[in-house]
């Protein structure tokens, strides 16, 4: 399959700190892929390269085969802070992309009620249906995390960006979600980038799971999870190959950092 | 809470007046200098006819006048706003144009469009836009930029992540260059007309007091003050709906 | 028939004098000579004399002091004054009684205020020599027009200088008895100098030389109605001005009939609108000293050539 | 990009003064109605002295009334920010205030303060408190609840949550009233002068307007607003210096 | 023990929803307890209202046997989201609660040295020596985090509250800070009530561990964990009565909540 998203040799320096440096990754359409790493190692930044809202210090950024030069207008992207805007209900903040991208910004009047269907379907998903009018700040962090995943789904993008959507989620609601995000995966296909700190997540949703070095952060290991059979429910957790990914994961991304200073630690507790 | 909400306005207003009124009749401030509340309130009784006449036309002048800095402070804001090079050579010929007192160009206004209404509503006009400009320029200045990010991941052009962020996010500001901005535009109108036109509270000030009717000419004052206060009750209940977000927890509700 | 349009500006807010125009507009003399007048407030002699230099206005009513000076200061957009209304300058030092001032001498180390705009003020050079007295003896503090009453009568000036007509009335407006006021009219001591005409640009008046007979015409025959029946033209301003104080205006106006500016013996006995050459000579000649430029000829500063024939001029017994 | 914005300011102002010098000459306007830019540079270049006279002067009462503004503006606009009370009080008759034009209140400034430095100072003041406080009060008002419960949390007073907080999250906007405040306050000492005052750019215009000297009026104008800018320059370098963080990925950062 | 925290009765009720009712809780001084419990069954309330943030609609909310009318000075708190404050760098961030808290307000001129010390060392434990100078827009969603953290220890306080602290970090950074979080409150017996999703953490960490039933929350089982004996470390883990343990907190939560909404699962990927 043709990759959709390719980096090449990327490095990106902000002032003072390098976040990526030789980044290479190849990302399949249609394919899923999922990205860990230890906290700081830059995979927010990979995020922000890959949808074009930073251009990288060197390197290149492909979508489609072509080196981008600007956001793209193909994304779903659910940031890690939700990110919702505060003027808007929890349904008014799942429309936006629609008010925005191509075609569906000029149909926006006339499809209005099949548009909020949508969006109402998508928050009963994830148990929202009852607070489709509150405002963001009427709802706990992981409503809102929640709302924000629903927000970067309504308008079905080719490439969705996820980065730590369930980061604040119990974890009854996190693995339902799982299986919903999987469902709609299998539906539609679209290609997905997912960061991730739970590696069971990473393991049960991706096809690849691409393990970052610490920053300035560049890919060590990418792990095929091609014989974990779809669709992956509650026997893909017995299985005992997926328990040994997950530690073999576990032991890639120790080797990847480096350990706390204890000294200062017993100073601080003076 | 509520109810001692609603009637303070007019307390502080009613105290405010009866310390004006005692102080001058404490220290004798002759009418000339300064009217009391009393002499005031009869010079704009005995005159209400002819105070109406006039100040009907200001209203309509400033409202024209702060309706066009409405819609110029706004763009001429977004344009600053949202652009670097906008800003750096807009600004500082905004601040100089500002800065020199709109008295001296009111007559070049009136050589040109004649007395009247326009030069009035052309001043309010002037004295106005630059508040709203400023404030709009600001609020999108300072938008958060995950915030704009949220847009731009979604291949927003700069109108719309100004439309769908910028203008949302920077309305609390808005309303607040509003306020000043109707209050200039009421100075802009009602000098216009001290300095040219036949008719409005700038005219009737100029007439009073070239017949040193003082009492008279702070009757004029008051009405203007007046229709300053309803234009503001006018805003702030379209702010009361509009901006809640922006005050969701604000001090007001603590405790709540 | 057909009405020729004319935008007609005062020198400032409407007082007691303008009814000449109010009663030329409502006993349609105007009309009757083909004219369709428009008629706005002034603000200020200075302000008018721009304003038909502009175009704003085609005829104004206004000080033929400001006029000479601007003549001199803008030569290639004069003015020429083709009717004089004021006879006399109602300029003067007014003061109160109790500043103890009371011939020009007296004025000698004592403040007076006034704008520094005012033609009152820019004279006094000129007063001060007439009446020998060092201009650099009196301080002047500068203040916008409608304050210098206020100023004097809360005693932060000894004096003030302006038209009498105004300040005159404005102090009894403040309260103080007409018995204190003193003023000291520039025309009664060495410096009798016309007063406001009006005007019009010379291309103007030679292109339109029967709208500037006609409003000079109407203007006569407004003066003799108001000279007759004061009372008429003060109804007629209040008809058009809620504001207007008749009883105030009546005063004004026999104030300044009283003290020769709008009825005089030379109006008497020459008709209204009669120039002297040699007092215009006079006031032509002291402006220049004043503001330092050369003396203008008279014909570039008025003409009389619009004036009918004397015996249409007489003002009523 | 960086040099191009550094030029930007002066192209756009040479541009204007030229369209400005072409379209008088193209309608004849004349000099005394609107001079040209090359009158107004001979005017100014002639009188320099007297202008620099004058000018020291308003600069200075200018400045006066600038910082009383700022002090006490930014304290009302804390009152009114944080206190609902003060809020649903104040704000109707700060309003009222200020729709009056303060032309009508100088004279009684003058009988009370005496022709001079004062009235000015004053005037400047009353003029251009106004939008620092409404600005000061939006931005309190619109705190986000969650960054004040950071420091309730500690137990922080009220004083508290405004300096640590309140005042750091308008900043933004204090510096955006500024601007628009220091254009007032010029406004204000310049009218002041030309109703009452021996020295100053106002005194200077009423003189020269009174001697049909148009264009020497106009370099009175050109100056004000030069000062004006001068001064934005200032608050300019400060505001960098101080509320970078609220910019931070401004759309002027877009690509960098 | 004296509790030092108690929630007698106390029900919450926002706009529209009410997020606690019936609430009792009572945590001892110098004890860790732990609270879980579905997304949006109202912990975060539970936190603003022991602080004295929020006040209950009824019910009493006792802090030292006094039942409090307003935010308390004893507290550290780390919120659910990091709210930095943008205009302050990481260790201005951090020393925040030091110009704030009496006694320190009045000697952080003089003192200022040591309390940069502190909190450098504070810093350094959480692995972000090196971005003391940098604004929190510069630094990663973990990282803000982990100064977050940092902010509510900084003081000493008497209480501590954590909101998810540890939420958006990677196994590893989340780990070692249990073990920083440890040592410090060994050393220094604060009170401490955390939220959390992870059981494992609050297994860990706590004394107590609290289970809220879905909104409107209150607690439903409580599990005490003197069984796991202090310090705790990597042999705990593989203590069969911890994993048994975490089981059993599932279970409960399981029950607490209701199956997702499937049907409308179906429609939004139609
Ligand atoms: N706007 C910025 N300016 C300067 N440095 C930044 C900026 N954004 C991120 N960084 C730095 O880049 C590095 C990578 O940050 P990034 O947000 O990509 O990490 P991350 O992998 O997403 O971490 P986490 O798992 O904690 O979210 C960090 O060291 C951070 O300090
Ligand atoms: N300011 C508010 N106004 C109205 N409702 C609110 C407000 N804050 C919270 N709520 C509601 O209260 C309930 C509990 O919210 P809370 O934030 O306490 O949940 P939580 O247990 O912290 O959830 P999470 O694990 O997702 O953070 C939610 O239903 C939420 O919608
Ligand atoms: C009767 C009479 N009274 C006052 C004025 C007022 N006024 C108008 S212009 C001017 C100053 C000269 O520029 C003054 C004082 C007047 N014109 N006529
Ligand atoms: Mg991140
Ligand atoms: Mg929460």
């Amino acid at each position: 399959m043709n990759p959709l998203v390719e980096l090449i040799d990327v490095s990106l320096s902000y002032a003072g700190t390098t976040a990526l440096s030789g980044f290479r990754i190849s990302v399949p359409e249609g394919s899923f892929a999922a990205v860990v790493g230890p906290s700081g190692c830059g995979k927010s930044t990979l995020m922000k390269l890959v949808t074009g809202l930073l251009p990288p210090t060197s390197g290149a950024v492909l979508v489609d085969d072509k080196e981008i030069d600007g956001p793209l207008n193909i994304v779903g992207m659910a940031f890690q802070n939700p990110n919702l805007l505060p003027w808007r209900t929890t349904l008014e903040n799942v429309l936006l992309p629609l008010e925005v991208v191509r075609p569906a910004r000029y149909e926006f009047r006339q499809k209005r009620e099949e548009f909020t269907a949508r969006a109402t379907a998508l928050l009963k998903m994830v148990g929202l249906e009852n607070f489709a009018d509150h405002y963001p700040w009427q709802l706990s962090g992981g409503m809102q995390q929640r709302a924000s995943l629903c927000r970067a789904l309504i308008h079905r993008p080719r490439l969705l960006m996820l980065d730590e959507p369930f980061g604040a989620l119990d974890a009854f609601t996190r693995e339902e979600l799982w299986d919903v995000l999987q469902t709609i995966w299998t539906e539609q296909r679209f290609t997905t980038i997912l960061v991730t700190h739970d590696l069971r997540e990473a393991l049960y949703l991706a096809d690849t799971v691409h393990v970052m070095s610490a920053r300035p952060g560049r890919i060590v290991r990418s792990l095929d999870t091609v014989q974990f059979a779809r669709p992956r429910d509650e026997k893909t957790f017995i299985d005992p190959r997926f328990n040994e990914a997950v530690l073999e994961l576990r032991e890639e991304i120790r080797n990847q950092r480096s350990p706390p200073d204890m000294q200062s630690l017993t100073r601080a507790a003076e | 809470m509520k109810n001692l909400d609603r009637i303070a306005p007019y307390a502080v207003g009613l105290l405010l007046l009866l310390v004006w009124e005692i102080a001058c009749s404490a220290f004798k401030v002759p009418s000339f200098v300064l009217p009391s509340p009393m002499e005031i309130a009869v010079a704009l009784y005995q005159n209400i006819y002819v105070i109406w006449f006039h100040s009907s036309q200001t209203l309509l002048t400033t409202l024209g006048g702060f309706v066009l800095a409405v819609i110029f402070g706004t763009g001429l804001g977004v344009a600053v706003g949202s652009s670097r090079m906008a800003y750096s050579s807009l600004y500082p010929l905004l601040i100089g144009f500002n800065s020199v007192p709109k008295v001296a160009i009111v007559p070049v206004l009136v050589v040109w469009f004649g007395i009247g209404i326009v030069p009035a509503v052309l001043t309010a006009f002037m004295l106005s836009f630059f508040p709203i400009a400023v404030n709009v320029a600001t609020g999108l200045a300072t938008i958060e930029p995950e915030l704009r990010d949220v847009l731009r991941s979604l291949g927003a052009s700069q109108t719309d992540v100004v439309r769908k962020v910028g203008i949302p996010r920077s309305l609390p500001y808005l309303f607040a260059s509003l306020k000043i901005s109707i209050t200039l535009s009421f100075v802009g109108s009602v000098i216009s007309e001290t300095l040219a036109s036949n008719r409005g509270i700038g005219t009737l000030m100029t007439q009073a007091s070239a017949n040193f009717k003082i009492p008279l000419v702070f009757a004029g004052l008051v009405v203007i003050a007046f229709m300053g206060i309803a234009m503001y009750a006018v805003f702030a209940a379209a702010e009361r709906r509009m901006t809640g977000w922006a005050v969701r927890g604000s001090n007001f509700a603590v405790g709540g | 028939q057909d009405l020729k349009p004319v935008h007609f500006s005062l020198d400032w807010a409407l007082q007691g004098n303008h009814a000449i125009w109010a009663l030329a507009l409502k006993n349609k003399y105007f009309e009757e000579n083909g004219l369709n007048v428009t008629m706005d407030r002034g603000y200020g002699s200075g302000d008018t004399v721009v304003k038909v230099a502009a175009g704003a206005y085609d005829i104004g009513f206004t000080d033929i002091n400001a006029v000479i000076k601007f003549n001199a200061e803008n030569p290639g957009q004069r003015l020429v004054g083709f009717y004089q209304v004021f006879d006399r300058t109602p300029n003067s030092i007014i003061t109160l009684k109790k500043s103890g001032i009371a011939k020009p001498a007296d004025l000698a180390g004592h403040t007076i205020g006034a704008p520094e705009a005012d033609s009152s003020r820019i004279m006094f050079g000129a007063f001060a020599k007439a009446n020998s007295i060092d201009p650099a003896s009196v301080k002047w503090v500068s203040m916008a027009p409608n304050l210098r009453e206020t100023m004097l009568a809360q005693g932060q000036v000894d004096a003030i200088s302006g038209f009498s007509s105004t300040s005159v009335f404005n102090l009894i407006a403040a309260g103080i008895p007409r018995e204190d006021i003193v003023v000291i009219p520039y025309s009664d001591n060495g410096l009798d100098l016309y007063g406001s005409a009006l005007v019009a640009k010379p291309e103007y008046i030679e292109k339109n030389p029967d709208i500037i007979k006609g409003f000079v015409k109407a203007t006569i025959e407004g003066t003799v109605a108001l000279l007759k029946d004061p009372a008429s033209g003060m109804a007629a301003i209040k008809e058009g001005d809620p504001l207007f104080d008749e009883k105030l205006e009546a005063d004004r106006l026999a104030y300044l009939m009283d003290i020769g500016v709008l009825k005089s013996k030379a109006f008497d006995e020459n008709g209204l609108g009669y120039i002297d050459p040699a007092k215009m000579e006079t006031t032509i000649k002291t402006n220049s000293e004043v503001y330092n430029i050369a003396a203008p000829a008279a014909d570039t500063v008025y003409t009389t050539a619009f004036l009918p024939p004397q015996a249409e001029r007489m003002p009523p017994k």
